[in-house]
């Protein structure tokens, strides 16, 4: 019997988002995408919570937690 | 960018826009200097136009080292100037004595801006004019004048200049942030009408020139470094040859000498806007940024019907104590508006010699003293 | 998920900086590596100059001194000097650091005092909006070079060496991950210790420069970084405007503090 | 009677809001013969830029170069708005770009909501030109400068080779003003 | 090399020595300086004398570093101090700004030489007065004392750490290269009678401790970095939490505090030797090593019937104005003696209101004013 | 037997120097070097600080500059600037350039500005009285440092070349005969000089450390003098002490004034 | 009525002048119970030394630290005799060391003539105590210091080990100031 | 027949001179002795006028001439 895999949980502070797009260039999936000046989750299936877009978000503004 | 050409048409410029365009008018060659809100744009313009007429322009290390540079310049025969803030200002200090001692021409441009310390960079204050005439050690003379408008600071710049080359002197032009950044509607003089002195230089340069001579006018004439004559220069206290002393005959002499070059001269280097009215009681004296809001005031006072004298200095130091002490014996009430708490209230009061009571309206969060502001206050007082 | 939160000063957020600034990254790079070593907070008092990277101080939740500019190490000495057990880092940018405050930079090396001086390099004058730095590349453009710098750039990191310090390494904020550990390895560092960040400031340098926003500047970091060991097999040319990273510095000196409590101890024997 | 025209452009840094400024300025200046000045308020020491662009007008001379009794209030976001309104005069205008300012405060003043930077964006097909469009509304709304003054301000100032964008842009901001005042 | 034991036995040291001994009696666990003629030996004998009692001594790379590492130290818990004259002293001044705006208790001994610049660097001077008051940028609260003899630069020694500790202030100490070096007799107090102040703690620690808290005394309780309270110190302007501000309010809630602070407690602060005979015409304002032999020549005068008033003040910032006033209310003429062309004596004159002529008695040569000379000018306006 | 006399102002000898100093030494071998090169009086402008060393201004026929304590090179540049085609010569002392003036001293080396600094080595503050300086040996006396020095001193020299010197030596007076050669190729070096001279100062650093008088105290400078050449043959611990002698430095590096100049070549087509 | 006796040691550096000047100051202050002060002249900064060292002795409290009216000169070189003498009073003591300053500036003052600089060489072997035979001489001619004082102050001055050098120096001033007086 | 040595001239400016020593400790030959604080030639015949006495003297006070 199949697993059905358990997403990661991407936070996304608005009020500390800048919009500067540096998550959505260098997260390796394209999960992330940019809507109205902010970070938005555009494909939360191919996050592979890597944690790169937390770790080089200037802003403290996105959170990824694993799930399991 | 601005750039300094055809003067004749009508332009919105900046502050430190006609500031630089002034130094450049007036002859300037060198600038080194340390970047500072709200100074900079000074320092940048001139980073370009400098360069473009064979001037030199350096951003230094650091402000001490920026004024160390200039006083070499102006040694070596180049105008020199500087621009800063506060802080800046503050480092200058030793820098601007030696400049002071050695007699050697230089212009040093403080924006100022709210302190003490880091305080409020952006925001406008005139709480370093009592460090304009302070701030380094010692008995020194010092010139410093202090503009009202972007027209002003124009010509204030290049009058920086004359006064620093005839006197030997370094001059201090006081800016505040508003001035430094507010666009105005100005129509720069042409090139050629605008007036700009040199150093005096010996009438006869013979083999045994004496930088530091004593002659008539109290300044000594002078001649550059490169040009023949191997002269000393000292920040030590010297003899008429240039070099350090301790007999105390020659050190009275010097010193004398060098504290008495400005004192004789004030009334030549004093400027002041004096507005009477017939048997006003009301005075007020106002400088820099806030007594444009003062005149306003004081032109609505008169409508209102109160009589009011009004006196704005364009020069600090030396302080126009004759004009201050004139408002003070035809008026029994003086009010003087300033961005600190009191500095050149304090001037007055000693000038008055209590002829007339001295009223402080004194603003220090950055916001300039508006023209209702200094209306309310003469009401009060009136 | 790293907590953050536990180290910083939330009501003050959002962060002063501009949108792409590379500030941030630092900044959280540095609170992973606290909290790696286990600092307490209290034992811990972050020094800064002035300057947009300087600002840093105010938003973490240490004994914090904004200083004035360029002397974020002589006030750090104080603090350091009366109460040696503490943890001192030193925040600074490349103006900050090595323009006017230059000599504190290379005497506090020469003493070796065990300060942690992490230094933020955007090789621009941010704050006061892009005058040129000692750290800008030649004929870059500044608002103070507006035809490009005509002045050689210092070698920051080579400078604290040749003055003495115990501990030198460079990192960039895109390999974030590495920086983190070089942070750690600094604090550890008993010593003078410097990390030399490269990052971007998009407003005073990238737009002037053409090199576009952060992520844009990002990926220059990415391009131009090469690993000490990488870089030991290449020759001059190759490493021409390359970023060497890694720990370039690793020895052992006398430190100052630790030197002063000797002299206190032998002096203890004299009569008052 | 001499009049003194207070004009406060609010919105965010990069929005060109001091250049706006600065134009209107040189168009009563310049081409008006007016007196103008035009300031603005800094964030901390240079960066951030400016949050606010204040133009006075006057046929006197200027002696307070800063905004107290305003007369129009241009704001591009609802922070600028909430912030800057208060010195907004009775019988003032208040100028919102309809999509960013959405709760708009109270007050007798004149309050006209247009999607300025949405228009840009959708007729000129760029947003940064919006305040070029606000320069026409403005120029439209405003008597005491001509709209020929700004126009000339405008082409003056603007980079070589954007003269026609910003045409457009100023007279797609002449219509919807025009279209208001009717 | 001096020691600080058994103070009960009479010595003959210099005022530099006391200085230093002054400075451990009263709690210095903390220098930083630069050498500079004449205020080396105060460095020289704490290089040796703190490190024995576990205090730390450090030469820094420059005046300006010497000053940053004594607020670190201060705020890190340890009465600091450092020493320098003249141009050193030009160069501490931003820093000192920030130590009046971060309201860091500490000491600033500035022994004056010749001035301006290098000057005259072995001989003595009393010109650092007005710079002491206005040496920094922006308007800030100062204290500067000023002994007359070696066993005074002891007390005020410790009165200058014990009023920075009380009042959250930086002090100046003024001394003059003739006091620094002069050995005199002295007999020093005990160590347990010395009065040491505290800075003030807060009452309660809670966990929400306002560095920069609003109090009735307008002096804010302090603690020190390390104590488990993690606040925020900075040189802009800031709120009581310590955070820079920009709010009008705020901004003037506390540059206001922080001036008045000083203003308010003057009266405590100030301390002045008022020495009247009835019906004086004559008065006498005098400070420092002048004062001495000012205080001789009164004698001098009195011996020959001469009426004089005789006021030294102890403390120039605050300036003494109540005490100036009632010297001028209560003679015809003042003469201020002083070693520098008259900077107190302008705010004598400003003091006087123009109750009382104020009559000038300059010296600049590096050479004391002494007695004669100004028996001879007393005798001259008597 | 060279005839001083053609550069010194005879009037304001004898020396204030104390006896056995070695600053007239350096003095002597820097005029026997602008003789040799043949410099014209009139294009050089020597400019000091404040320290002993740097009363040397006062005593030489050129036009000279006698500045503020650290600040010569700040001053200098500004002459330099002014007037590219003087000879710019700064006479300095180890505090005066490395302690208050070292800043001024990494900049002027990274700009690599046409300027020859020659700094007097004495490893202590002559002029106040025997202060500690950056170059004071560890454990060393001075009279504030009465129980040796806890401080790591400063190789100036390699400062210099880590901030972009492009002309590096070091010599003693004890071979005076080897220094005026050094100082010559240094003027000549177009672009940023130093010459470190290591001289003695018996009044305020021998006595205090047992060293001797100023005969004594040259005779340690021939003993721990090596050329680079014999110490290249050398290792580490053999090196302990010793003093390196010689040219150090030597490279081509672009100069300030020369990339001033085309900047204003370049934009004298601009429109004014 | 009270007395302010002043003491001029002149020289040049080196010669111990200074300390001798202290010794002076705190023979009075400390084994005399007097009033004392000992002030010197510096070179440029510090360096150069002393080239005078001026004792000022009172009953009362001394107010002017410098000597401007000299009871006694002493000159070890014909430089400081010729710079320093003037304020010598007409009552006053010069003493020199009749080695070294060979032309005597006349003046209403006694003249006394020692080689001291050569008995301290050739009676106690080291010239570097010199200064100590002059503070016999002095402590000898001058009555308002006990002699008893000033041999305490040295002994309490001079390096462990060298008390008997330097009494023996001392006890030779004294013989030779002796003959002067009688 | 044989030629006599002819002597180099030694000048010391006896004002200039500290009586330092270095030209004393230096002199290869030991031309130079110490007199009343002064330097002073002692033995002019072992002079080789190498000029290391004139080149070390800090004070500009001593002078060697070759004659010939
Ligand atoms: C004494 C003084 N001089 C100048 C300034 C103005 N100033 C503030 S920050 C700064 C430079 C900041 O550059 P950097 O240290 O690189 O920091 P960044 O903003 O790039 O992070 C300057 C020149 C000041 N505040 N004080
Ligand atoms: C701003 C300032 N700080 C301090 C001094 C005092 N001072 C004069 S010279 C000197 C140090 C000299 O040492 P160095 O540069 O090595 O020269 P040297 O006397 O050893 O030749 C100092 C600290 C001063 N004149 N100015
Ligand atoms: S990196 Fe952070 S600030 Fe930038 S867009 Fe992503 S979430 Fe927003
Ligand atoms: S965790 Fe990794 S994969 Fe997921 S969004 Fe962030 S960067 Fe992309
Ligand atoms: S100006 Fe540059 S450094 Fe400063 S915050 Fe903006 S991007 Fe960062
Ligand atoms: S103190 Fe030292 S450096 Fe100064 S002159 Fe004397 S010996 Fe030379
Ligand atoms: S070296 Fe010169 S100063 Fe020294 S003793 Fe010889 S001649 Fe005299
Ligand atoms: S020239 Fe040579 S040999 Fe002759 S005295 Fe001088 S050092 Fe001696
Ligand atoms: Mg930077
Ligand atoms: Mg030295």
């Amino acid at each position: 019997m199949e697993k059905t895999k358990v997403l990661p949980t991407i936070t996304i502070k608005e009020v500390w988002c800048k919009g500067c797009g540096i998550c959505v260039e260098f997260c390796p999936h394209s999960v992330l995408g940019m809507e109205a000046g902010h970070a938005v989750v555009v494909n939360i299936d191919a996050c592979t919570a890597c944690g790169l877009c937390e770790i080089r978000c200037p802003d403290f503004a996105i959170m990824v937690e694993k799930n399991s | 960018m601005s750039s300094g050409n055809n003067k004749k048409k009508v332009r919105v410029i900046t502050g430190n826009e006609a500031c630089a365009e002034g130094a450049i008018a007036a002859g300037l060659r060198f600038f080194a200097g340390y970047p500072i809100t709200p100074s900079s744009e000074i320092a940048e313009i001139l980073s370009y136009e400098l360069p473009k007429i064979g001037g030199k322009f350096i951003q230094m290390e650091d402000e001490i080292s920026s004024m160390g540079a200039v006083i070499g310049a102006s040694l070596a025969g180049a105008k020199s100037m500087t621009a800063t803030s506060g802080p800046g200002f503050s480092l200058k200090q030793e820098n601007i004595g030696y400049a002071s001692m050695a007699e050697v021409p230089c212009v040093i441009v403080n924006v100022m801006r709210g302190g003490p310390s880091t305080g409020l960079p952006t925001l406008a204050s005139q709480a370093d004019v009592m460090q304009a005439r302070w701030g380094t050690h010692g008995d020194h003379p010092i010139i410093a004048l202090i503009p009202n408008s972007v027209r002003e600071t124009f010509d204030y710049t290049v009058r920086a200049f004359n006064l620093s080359e005839k006197y030997r002197v370094p001059v201090i032009l006081l800016l505040d942030e508003i001035i430094a950044h507010v666009n105005e509607k100005v129509v720069l003089p042409e090139e050629n009408t605008i007036e700009t002195w040199e150093r005096v230089r010996p009438d006869s340069l013979t083999d045994d020139y004496l930088p530091y001579q004593y002659t008539e006018s109290d300044v000594p004439p002078m001649i550059s470094f490169g040009e023949g004559y191997r002269f000393h220069v000292t920040g030590l206290v010297h003899d008429e040859t240039g070099f350090p002393t301790n007999k105390q005959s020659e050190i009275n002499k010097f010193l004398n000498r060098l504290n008495r070059k400005i004192d004789r001269y004030a009334d030549d280097i004093i400027q002041v806007d004096e507005d009477y009215e017939k048997d006003a009681q009301i005075g007020v004296f106002a400088y820099g940024s806030t007594s444009r809001s003062a005149k306003r005031a004081v032109i609505w006072a008169r409508e209102k019907g109160v009589k009011v004298n009004f006196v704005r200095p364009g020069v600090l130091w030396p302080f126009p104590q004759k004009q201050a002490r004139r408002l003070a014996e035809s008026t029994s009430k003086i009010l003087v508006p300033e961005m600190n708490l009191g500095q050149i209230a304090h001037e007055v009061e000693w000038a008055a010699r209590g002829q007339s009571e001295i009223v402080k309206l004194n603003r220090i969060d950055g916001e300039p003293i508006n023209p209702m502001e200094i209306l309310d206050a003469i009401m009060e007082i009136a | 998920m790293f907590d953050y939160e536990k180290y910083i000063r939330k009501n003050k957020f959002p962060l002063i900086w501009c949108p792409g600034c590379g500030d941030g990254i630092v900044l959280k790079a540095m609170l992973r590596a606290i909290d790696r070593i286990g600092l307490d907070k209290d034992e811990i008092c972050m020094v800064s100059g002035i300057g947009c990277s300087s600002r840093l101080t105010g938003y973490v939740d240490f004994n914090t001194l904004h200083t004035t500019h360029g002397r974020a190490l002589a006030f750090a000495t104080g603090v350091k000097m009366a109460k040696p057990q503490m943890h001192v880092i030193v925040v600074t940018g490349d103006g900050d650091a090595t323009a006017i405050g230059g000599n504190h930079y290379i005497h506090a090396a020469r003493r070796n005092i065990d300060i942690t001086v992490v230094l933020f390099n955007n090789n621009i004058y941010g704050m006061t909006g892009g005058q040129v730095s000692p750290t800008t590349p030649r004929n870059f453009k500044a608002s103070t070079a507006p035809m490009g710098n005509p002045e050689n750039s210092f070698n920051i990191s080579g400078l604290a060496e040749a003055a003495g310090a115990s501990f030198v390494a460079r990192g960039t904020v895109y390999d974030a991950i590495r920086l983190d550990r070089l942070i750690e390895k600094a604090i550890l560092k008993k010593g003078f210790s410097v990390v030399e960040v490269m990052t971007p400031c998009p407003t005073a340098f990238g737009r002037r420069n053409r090199l576009g926003d952060g992520p844009a500047m990002m990926k220059l970091l990415k391009e131009d970084a090469v690993t000490v060991s990488r870089a030991a097999k290449m020759d001059e040319k190759e490493l021409e405007n390359k970023i060497i990273t890694g720990v370039l510095v690793d020895i052992e000196r006398p430190e100052y503090t630790a030197n002063y409590q000797k002299l206190i101890e032998q002096m203890k024997g004299i009569e008052q | 009677m001499s009049f003194r025209y207070e004009i406060r452009l609010s919105g965010e840094g990069g929005q060109g809001l001091v250049l706006a400024g600065k134009i209107l300025a040189e168009a009563a200046a310049i081409y008006d013969d007016l007196n103008a000045t035009q300031s603005q308020s800094y964030g901390p020491e240079a960066r951030g830029g400016a949050s606010r662009s204040e133009v006075i007008i006057s046929d006197d001379e200027i002696d307070y170069p800063k905004a107290i009794n305003i007369d129009l209030l241009l704001a591009f976001t609802q922070e600028a708005c909430t912030k800057y309104h208060e010195d907004l005069k009775d019988d003032g205008i208040l100028l919102i770009d309809s999509d960013y300012v959405t709760n708009v405060p109270d007050g007798k003043f004149k309050v006209y909501k247009l999607p300025i930077i949405e228009a840009a964006r959708s007729e000129i097909g760029k947003i940064i030109v919006a305040n070029i469009v606000a320069l026409g509304i403005i120029a439209s709304l405003v008597s005491v400068i001509s709209v020929d003054a700004v126009e000339k301000a405008i082409l003056s100032r603007v980079p070589k080779g954007t003269e026609n964008l910003n045409k457009k842009a100023f007279k797609l901001g002449l219509e919807m003003g025009k279209k208001l005042t009717v």
